[in-house]
């Protein structure tokens, strides 16, 4: 789960990580009131989750507070990568003299985590780590031990800090990494960290992305998760299917995420474009069976269905009870190849075919006759 | 040979009273896996399926010292706790089935296990198969056939898609691993690829990849590095997942520009390793390398 | 650094474990105060930190504020093995139904915390384990990963209690684990631990060892180190010495805790018997043997003086200046033997014997010589 | 042979600029001792008797990657953090000289050290010297010499009583280890008399023990059980120390009814180790040990 940059400011907040002051705020009349709390010079930030912002005109900055609600009102609805600007950051403007990057990632290859720091802040890190790679500093950290004081002078050093500002980057990096365990972070990133002209630390944007698995233990971040999706993204949460939208026409359902991937995958090696993927997961009774075929019945652009099950402790009869039970609900009619295979074949295959729906015995065959139709709408 | 397990191979089962737990044990006792006892905290004196139940793993390993291997099917909350008590108590193998484990906790039993020299299969994972020997996991057993090719998986069903494709032609699995979709796995591709380089059954190795992280960089350059003596054909799942999408596993997602199917694909290529474009390719580009 | 009951109750308090009303009385009116206060049936228990009050009269019942007063009144001044009782603890009696053992110690063989639990409480736990050892659980505990549930369901399970009890068990667990984590333990005890006549758990006794390398990072116990010493103890703290008092009359100073034990048991071996424990510690200059030796003279117990020193770090010479100073400042005389060998051995020696004190060379013969003198005296 | 330590061993020196850290850096050089550098945070680029200085150990080992051992002179407060620096960094061997490091925190870099297949000596010890060759601690090098007894202490100036003793008498030292006389020692005497049973150049070993905890009980019975193939002689000190009174090392204390010096001394007894009533005794029951 993202958070935006004012959640993430605000963590900061509470971990001892100095921040610009500011306000969130949700028309031009709040951006401008914030503006003049805040006094002088503010910017003005669109919140959103994708990247990319500032080249979206996004982040703007204000020397009044009608200038800030003027750029409030350029700002506010506009959409970046798709996304609807909602809400805007006014936070106090800095006197920078140098930006940093200072992040902990959760590193998969050593299963710890990673602090990433960099004298050249304010830039996308996946493009320095392209272009730049022996300018970022990688050091892990021992989770049984936690943040130890020579990560600290390591970091410090690499940032090229003077030993004075030791002190700052220690309770800055400490903060960081308590906000990371604590939060179940998968990132946590300050990006910039900036100098000050008068040589202290602060933080003016963040990035946090905390584990989903772990929401449980966060009720406050459970309530916000899946703010971001659409509708039909929602009901697939709600029905706890694993979904993601593509831009294809054919969907796609399965049982398996690996199985799922790899139907996707036929299908464009065979020349299709699948609209989504659905994962059903294991042991599916019919009703869940039903509300994953409802919900790609449902959606304009998943022209054509193909369903493509290996039964397990899935049952394959389970399966087809559910395609026909949603079928019979179905407002619009659309073309379907379902293949199934494994337990309770013979009895599923049955089901279907009383219902007039052919059952495909292999994946590749499958996919070909889905593509096919595909291309027929 | 085979490696992990072993027909002789004694098995607690963790949480086993739980709805998956009896209902596995009855397929893996089914199979023939050698279940001596199960563990749910306040059922110790039960029986599922005439396995006894105990408390405690310690208390099930007292009672069946040959136990050296377990499978978890506790929820995520509670899961953690069950890995680090079976460490405690001395077990070698553990599977971890469960889904859904916060990925902080599992990097730390994850660390601990490793430190400890214990194995740990999972989380997340459909387990360890041995064909015509034993099964430790929730795998459909009979879509598997002993033979001479060790498989590697990051997924579950579209293992069970592959090993089944190639039962059908003929070949057959020495043992095959469900690593598990989460982004850290207890054991990965190369610790798997090493043993199965020292196992003298096995004569060919299938590594099933997807999406997120880097494992399959790292196998590929290990397969070079090492000049890795067994013929190795891949397959990656993920070529239409967008960046930024978790793609069903916690682990199948591409995040900070790493993790893209076709920089593994690359990698394996590279790495002089066969890569399937379809599934149903794997077993004609098996029987080609094995011929050789 | 051993705490006394009501410290340990107070902190017992502070990590949620349950504890019966309490407070500290020091004379007799605060006593039954107090009772009045807690009302009914109260317990007057003497405050001192050796074991043994029990038998030595130092714990009594009183039905009324009266009664606890007059207990109180005999119980303070008491002398509990040497130990002069200053201060009492009034607390509420509890209806007892079992006692029970619940400690946690650092275990020097394994190098982890370890849990010992027992059903059999109330009872000295070292006596229990030597003749009922299968009647105490030893569950030790990874310092990495803390507490976990499966130590808390074994520790319960041992203990015979009841399901619904395990939850309770696992708060006064957890509390004492963080107790003995957060204050570094070398021991924290509830002995006993009962359970109520209800079935509820109460810490009704607290024995609680800090480890003294640790308290500078305990700033409020640092202030409390060394109350209990004499005045030759508390000086030797002072100057930086460890010192520990025996009942012999040889006074014995040497480098190193290692020598100066097997210097005591060479004197032991050969007849005689050590007054104390002295160690310089390594590299001491001049002044601090003039301490070491100064103190040992001024101690009515130290017969004669044994000073056995072997130079590497330390310097033969600044121990014979040492030597030197101190006796031309005493004011009485006493018998002194003194070992000197290693670096600088030669000037030592020759200062000494410029004031007339002989130096021996080999350590069993010194303290031949040591013996001897003390038979004299 | 000795154990631990040799002639090539590169060493590094962790508070190398403090005062003892440069005193004892200057001692160690003059005994042959190859130190390869010095680690003081900020005082990176300075040079300690003609030895480098980096501000971490990590740069120290890059400048020089034959440093496997590492020697911390580090304050109490700062020790730990030096002795996990010195781990990650990929030191094989670590001395810690500090006294008064709080137990909790010794106990957690101990196990560390442990997890990864590191050996610890100390804290609070002298250290190891395998005489002739190379020193990495404190004590005195002249009253050791080289020869085929390995000795093993809690004890410091004690150790080189008894070394002097035997040096006098004409018996040399393989090695000797002060392993410190804190309650947790990071190397125990069992794992020390295993390395000196496989050490061809070590025909017997004096072990060193006081009062506190169970070490020596549990030598003993190492002993006694693995059927020890090397003459033991031991001394134990303490037996005048009162219960429940710490006699100077912080270890050194009968508590809870356990680590009287007659518990000790019965153990070894009955393991059939030789033990010296006093100190001088140890050079006469190593000649006739030896004679055997």
């Amino acid at each position: 789960m993202k958070l935006y940059e004012y959640e993430g400011m605000e963590l900061f907040r509470r971990y001892g990580i100095p921040v610009p002051g500011f306000e969130v705020a949700s028309s031009p009349e709040e951006a401008a009131e914030a503006a003049g709390r805040l006094g002088g010079r503010v910017v003005v930030k669109a919140q959103v989750l994708v990247g990319g912002r500032g080249k979206a005109g996004g982040v703007k900055i204000a020397d009044s507070p009608e200038e800030a609600g003027e750029h409030a009102r350029r700002i506010l609805g506009m959409s970046i990568r798709g996304e609807r600007v909602e809400r805007l950051v006014v936070a106090e403007a800095v006197d920078i003299a140098r930006e940093l990057y200072l992040g902990i990632i959760l590193d998969r290859s050593i299963g710890a985590p990673l602090i990433l720091a960099s004298p050249e802040g304010g830039v996308d890190i996946e493009e320095l780590a392209r272009t730049k790679p022996e300018r970022i500093l990688k050091t892990p950290v021992e989770p049984f031990l936690g943040l130890k004081p020579y990560h600290i002078r390591r970091v410090a050093r690499f940032l090229e800090l003077p030993p004075d500002a030791q002190k700052q980057v220690g309770q800055i990096l400490s903060g960081l990494y308590r906000l990371f365990i604590e939060n179940d972070c998968e990132l946590a990133e300050i990006n910039p960290l900036v100098v000050k002209k008068d040589g202290g630390l602060l933080a003016i944007d963040s990035k946090i992305i905390v584990d989903d698995n772990s929401l449980y233990r966060h009720p406050e971040l459970q309530e916000r998760a899946g703010r971001e999706m659409n509708k039909y993204e929602a009901e697939a949460r709600r029905l706890g299917f694993s979904y993601v939208e593509l831009d294809g026409n054919i969907g796609v359902i399965c049982n398996g995420a690996g199985l799922t991937m790899a139907t996707m995958d036929t299908v464009l090696v065979l020349g299709g474009r699948p609209a989504n993927f659905l994962d059903i997961g294991g042991g599916a009774r019919a009703d869940r069976v039903e509300g994953a075929v409802s919900l790609l019945l449902s959606h304009p652009k998943a022209k054509i269905l193909f369903i493509n099950i290996l039964g397990g402790i899935t049952r394959c009869d389970e399966v087809a009870r559910g395609i026909v039970n949603a079928l019979g609900k179905a407002e619009a009619k659309k073309g379907m190849v379902v293949r199934l295979k494994g337990t309770n074949e013979e009895e599923g295959r049955r089901i279907l075919e009383e219902n007039g729906i052919h059952v495909v015995d292999e994946m590749d065959e499958a996919a070909r006759k889905a593509v096919e139709l595909a291309r027929e709408v | 040979m085979a490696i992990l397990l072993r027909k002789e191979t004694g098995v607690v089962v963790q949480g086993i009273t739980g709805r998956e737990g009896s209902f596995h044990t009855k397929a893996m006792l089914g199979y023939g896996t050698r279940i001596l006892a199960g563990v749910t905290p306040g059922k110790g004196g039960q029986e599922v399926e005439g396995v006894p139940v105990y408390d405690s793993v310690v208390e099930a390993r007292e009672s069946h010292p040959e136990i050296t291997a377990s499978i978890i099917f506790v929820p995520a909350r509670f899961a953690p706790d069950a890995v680090y008590e079976a460490i405690e108590a001395g077990v070698e193998l553990i599977v971890v089935i469960t889904e859904g484990i916060p990925v902080h906790d599992t990097m730390r039993f994850v660390r601990y296990a490793r430190m400890n020299g214990v194995t740990i299969i999972g989380p997340n994972c459909p387990g360890v198969i041995t064909p015509g020997e034993s099964k430790l996991g929730i795998m459909p057993g009979h879509v598997f056939k002993k033979g001479n090719v060790g498989v590697i998986s990051r997924s579950g069903t579209l293992t069970y898609e592959i090993a089944y494709a190639m039962t059908r032609a003929g070949i057959g699995q020495s043992t095959a691993i469900g690593i598990g979709g989460d982004p850290i796995p207890g054991t990965g591709f190369i610790e798997l690829l090493r043993m199965f380089e020292e196992d003298p059954e096995t004569h060919a190795v299938v590594l099933i990849g997807e999406i997120g992280g880097d494992m399959e960089e790292r196998a590929a350059r290990y397969i070079a590095d090492s000049g890795y003596s067994k013929p190795v054909v891949a397959y990656v799942a993920g070529r239409t997942a967008p960046p930024g999408k978790r793609m069903g596993h916690a682990g199948a997602i591409i995040s900070m520009g790493v993790g893209d199917a076709e920089s593994k694909i690359r990698a394996f290529k590279e790495a002089g390793v066969q890569v399937a474009e379809l599934p149903s390719q794997i077993p004609e580009l098996l029987s080609k390398a094995l011929k050789r």
